[in-house]
């Protein structure tokens, strides 16, 4: 029988991932392996994932057969900026939630960014925390009804690609879990035409478990009702007010391909100390 | 070569950890250790190493981390408030067995208190400072010579037994200048890797910490912070799994105090009177037990595993207990597992910056 | 004239049912309960135009589109 | 083993005449311990700065007794009652600081000012414990330290102030 294009890249000894059935987690793996298998790679030696924690951290740890760092709460980006910067060859990579990377771990994210540090951060939005059974997350929209919003969330979410793209960071985009084409085709440039510097691909996802099923669908439903919902930014920015709020916006935010944290840092050892 | 300097001790830490063969820095401005990071940003570059500020404590403990894994020796510096931050990184260190070396320059707290001042109030802290069941090394110099051979020594041992080690080291010697050999080291310590077949985080002899993996040559290496195999294969369930792994990291430490344990005795070996101290009340102590003969000066170098075997050996004959410390007694507690707290007297002083002063022991020592 | 096979890798198939509710031709089914795993498992019914949204969304691995020309 | 220190106020230069005398001795081929407590701001609070050195090497750097003090400002002085009580020669400023016993009164700021180097009052300090303290060759390697730091043209003019104040006074 045929195998499917993703394992190769996985650690068959611990299939089936541990995410609840129809996560979203697994569509975003499916992506990232097609990417691969389309920029040729053929094994993962020379990538390293980093997460921290939460449902979308474990996607690489212990799934993804490649070396992975599963550090704490939060924390994966440092983890990465060290690995990267100590060894430069590598293909650092970090997978997390909103919880993780744009709640306890926001200032990292944003000073990851700002340097333009090397990374490829992918960070899965599923408006709530999934691991710890669904609160109310940065990413939460308002008024939602989480166990720790009770009465609705008073809070706004916020606009994480946005943020980002207000930085130094060279490649931001952000996609929903319905469009598979554009997000595997964002991945692969993220990988190859914009290699360098800081790239960040917010995924669109909302937790089957604590989103989907307490609006009381199906993840395939949820699936079909994103296709309508997700539109193409350009489209979204000439909506009023009450339409945007009703749909999401995606695509590119922000494409440059300047020169990462690590080449400017090496420019000016080489000015200061002459190069070797 | 031998280079003679006149440096502080804060200084002397970036030499012997360039010689010790560090070639990561990741750390956060902070008073009284600042001069560390001030030196690294110059000389790390120079050596073909990398030096980063980070946006906080957090992320510069994390940072280090992360290089150490990606094949740098790695370390970072801070003072109190930093170290108190960076505490759950360096438990995470501690499961993953990750050799970092963090440097303390002690300063008076708790909160912000006193940021030049020095004070020895971090030891248990060092020690303790995490949550659950977790043993690092927590190492003392004395002077910034020692500073710059026990970084050395302290990069040494984290490599050797896949551990953070803490280098606790009061402002005085930070900030104090005097004359530093630097020497080069003896020896140093090479990071075992793993060949075929040997799990990175499991070892049937639990004193023989496991080869660290590499990332990036196809290993395929799990570190994660949650409960593992010795395949780094998360299990949150298991008791055995938790038994083992949390008992291992512990007797791999513990098992190799006669290696670890370090100390040393001053003045005369077989005094009834005994002076316990660390860092830099051992000085005064020292010139205070020449002063008036008849004394004996213990002092511990390594803080932490500590080997109470040996501490209750060396106080076996004592009459007189004198614990100085630069804070309001945490070394005494040491002490006082092995000798009786009745006969034990502390000279405890805290805050302004002002050292235990020879004079102030030997009244204690003649009273 | 392509003629598709769709595989469902029974070992990795949680029975989610996004397969079923993607496929434009409704060519997928839920058949009977998985003893092993306790989760139902689609089978293909219908034709199968070759679309491969099905294996793209499943998120466990578990379907191979084959082209069986 | 022998001493000098410096006590003043944050913004005096206190730490800098201590690390000066600390090099210099250094660079004379001395066991040299430099050691100070200032305050967290540039400006204002007490600061201490001192140097022991021996042709030994040094076993306790934290002394109470100084042979040589000068204090520059009476917040120095008040701050470090025990170090003032204990040590040995005592220079201090007439005007900046209230008269202390046994101490020897001397215009350190007033000539300072005199001579436009009133910014420079550490090293007019300077000179005068290098002048009681008497070691051979220290002026010449007073000299090239200061070379080696911003401003020598001042710091070295207020350093020969301060050896001619002591000179003056016959200490």
């Amino acid at each position: 029988m045929a195998e499917h294009f993703g394992l190769k890249y996985l650690r068959k000894e611990v299939l089936p991932t541990a995410f609840c059935p129809g996560c979203y987690n697994g569509i975003l793996m499916n992506a990232l392996f097609q990417a691969f298998m389309e920029l040729g790679i053929e094994d993962l030696k020379r990538f390293v994932f980093v997460s921290g924690i939460g449902c979308s951290s474990w996607i690489p740890s212990p799934f993804i057969k490649a070396d992975s760092l599963h550090t704490l709460h939060g924390r994966a980006i440092p983890v990465a900026t060290g690995v990267k910067l100590a060894n430069p060859e590598l293909n650092v990579i970090v997978i997390g939630g909103d919880g993780d990377l744009a709640s306890i771990g926001g200032n990292h994210l944003l000073h990851a960014a700002r340097r333009n540090m090397d990374l490829l951060v992918i960070m899965i939005n599923n408006q709530v925390y999934g691991m710890t059974r669904g609160q109310a997350a940065p990413t939460t929209p308002h008024g939602m009804i989480t166990p720790t919003t009770p009465y609705g969330n008073p809070e706004r979410p916020m606009d994480v690609a946005s943020i980002i793209a207000g930085t130094n960071a060279n490649y931001v985009a952000r996609w929903c879990i319905s469009q598979y084409i554009p997000l595997k085709n964002s991945i692969k440039d993220a990988l190859s035409r914009y290699s360098r510097g800081f790239r960040f691909i917010e995924v669109y996802a909302p937790c089957v478990t604590y989103v989907v099923r307490r609006e009381g669908k199906t993840p395939g439903e949820k699936l079909k009702e994103l296709m309508k919902k997700c539109i193409r930014i350009e489209t979204w920015k000439n909506m009023s007010r009450e339409e945007r709020e009703k749909h999401v916006a995606t695509g590119v935010f922000k494409a440059e391909d300047k020169p990462g944290f690590i080449e400017t840092y090496n420019k000016y050892i080489a000015q200061a100390l002459g190069e070797k | 070569m031998t280079e003679r300097l006149f440096l502080s001790g804060n200084e002397a830490i970036v030499y012997g950890a360039i010689d010790a063969g560090c070639r990561f820095y990741a750390g956060y401005p902070i008073t009284p250790s600042s001069e560390i990071m001030h030196l690294m940003a110059k000389e790390l570059p120079r050596v073909g190493g990398v030096f980063i500020q980070a946006e906080d404590e957090l992320a510069a403990i994390n940072m280090i981390i992360g290089a150490s894994w990606a094949g740098l020796k790695s370390m970072t510096a801070t003072s109190g408030p930093g170290f108190s931050l960076m505490q759950e990184g360096i438990g995470y260190a501690v499961m993953t067995e990750t050799p970092l070396v963090i440097v303390d320059v002690m300063r008076a707290g708790p909160a912000t208190g006193q940021a030049t001042k020095s004070a020895q109030g971090d030891l248990m802290q060092a020690r303790w400072g995490r949550h659950g069941d977790q043993y690092l090394v927590v190492i003392a110099p004395m002077t910034p010579q020692e500073a710059y051979d026990l970084i050395i020594e302290a990069f040494n041992i984290a490599e050797a037994y896949r551990v953070p080690v803490v280098f606790l080291m009061d402002e005085f010697i930070g900030h104090g200048r005097e004359i530093v050999v630097r020497r080069g080291a003896d020896k140093l310590v090479v990071r075992r890797k793993p060949s075929d077949h040997e799990p990175p985080f499991g070892s049937k002899d639990p004193r023989i910490p496991p080869p660290m993996p590499r990332l990036g040559e196809g290993h395929y290496v799990l570190v994660t912070g949650s409960t593992h195999n010795e395949w780094g294969y998360r299990d949150v369930h298991g008791f055995e799994t938790h038994y083992k792994l949390v008992t291992r990291l512990k007797e791999k430490i513990w098992d190799n105090i006669d290696k670890i344990f370090k100390y040393k005795v001053y003045g005369d070996p077989d005094a009834r009177r005994i002076i316990v101290c660390f860092g830099s009340t051992c000085r005064p102590a020292i010139d205070a037990a020449e002063r008036v003969g008849g004394t004996k000066v213990l002092r511990l170098i390594t803080l932490w595993p500590l080997n109470y075997d040996k501490l209750a050996e060396e106080l076996s004959g004592a009459g007189k207990v004198v614990v100085p410390e630069l804070n309001l007694g945490q070394l005494v507690y040491d002490v006082a597992q092995v000798y009786p707290r009745s006969k034990i007297r502390v000279i405890n002083k805290v805050g302004g910056g002002i050292p235990i002063y020879p004079s102030e022991i030997i009244k204690v020592l003649e009273a | 004239m392509a003629h598709y096979k769709v595989f469902i890798n029974k070992k990795l198939c949680k029975g989610c049912g996004i397969c079923i509710e993607i496929c434009p031709r409704n060519a997928l089914r839920f058949n009977g309960i998985n003893p092993e795993t306790g989760y139902r498992n689609p089978e293909q019914v219908g034709e199968c135009i070759g679309c491969r949204q099905c294996m793209w969304y499943c998120p466990d691995q578990a379907i191979v589109v084959v082209d069986e020309q | 083993m022998r001493s000098a220190g410096f006590l003043g106020m944050g913004g005096q230069g206190i730490v800098f005449a201590a690390t000066v005398l600390g090099e210099t001795l250094y660079r004379l081929g001395y066991y040299v311990a430099q050691l100070q407590n200032y305050g967290a701001s540039v400006r204002g609070g007490a600061v201490y700065g001192y140097v022991v050195f021996d042709e030994d090497e040094i076993v306790n750097p934290f002394i109470e007794e100084l042979e040589v003090l000068v204090i520059l400002h009476e917040q120095g002085r008040r701050r470090w009652e025990n170090i003032v009580r204990k040590s040995e020669k005592i220079i201090y400023d007439k005007d900046l600081v209230n008269p202390v016993k046994n101490g020897i009164a001397m215009p350190i700021a007033e000539e300072a000012d005199k001579h436009g180097v009133y910014r420079a009052m550490n090293m007019v300090a300077l000179g005068i414990a290098s002048r009681i303290l008497g070691v051979k060759g220290i002026d010449e390697a007073v000299d090239e330290v200061l070379r080696s730091r911003k401003n020598y043209e001042l710091n070295i003019k207020a350093y020969g102030i301060g050896l001619e104040l002591a000179e003056r006074a016959r200490i």
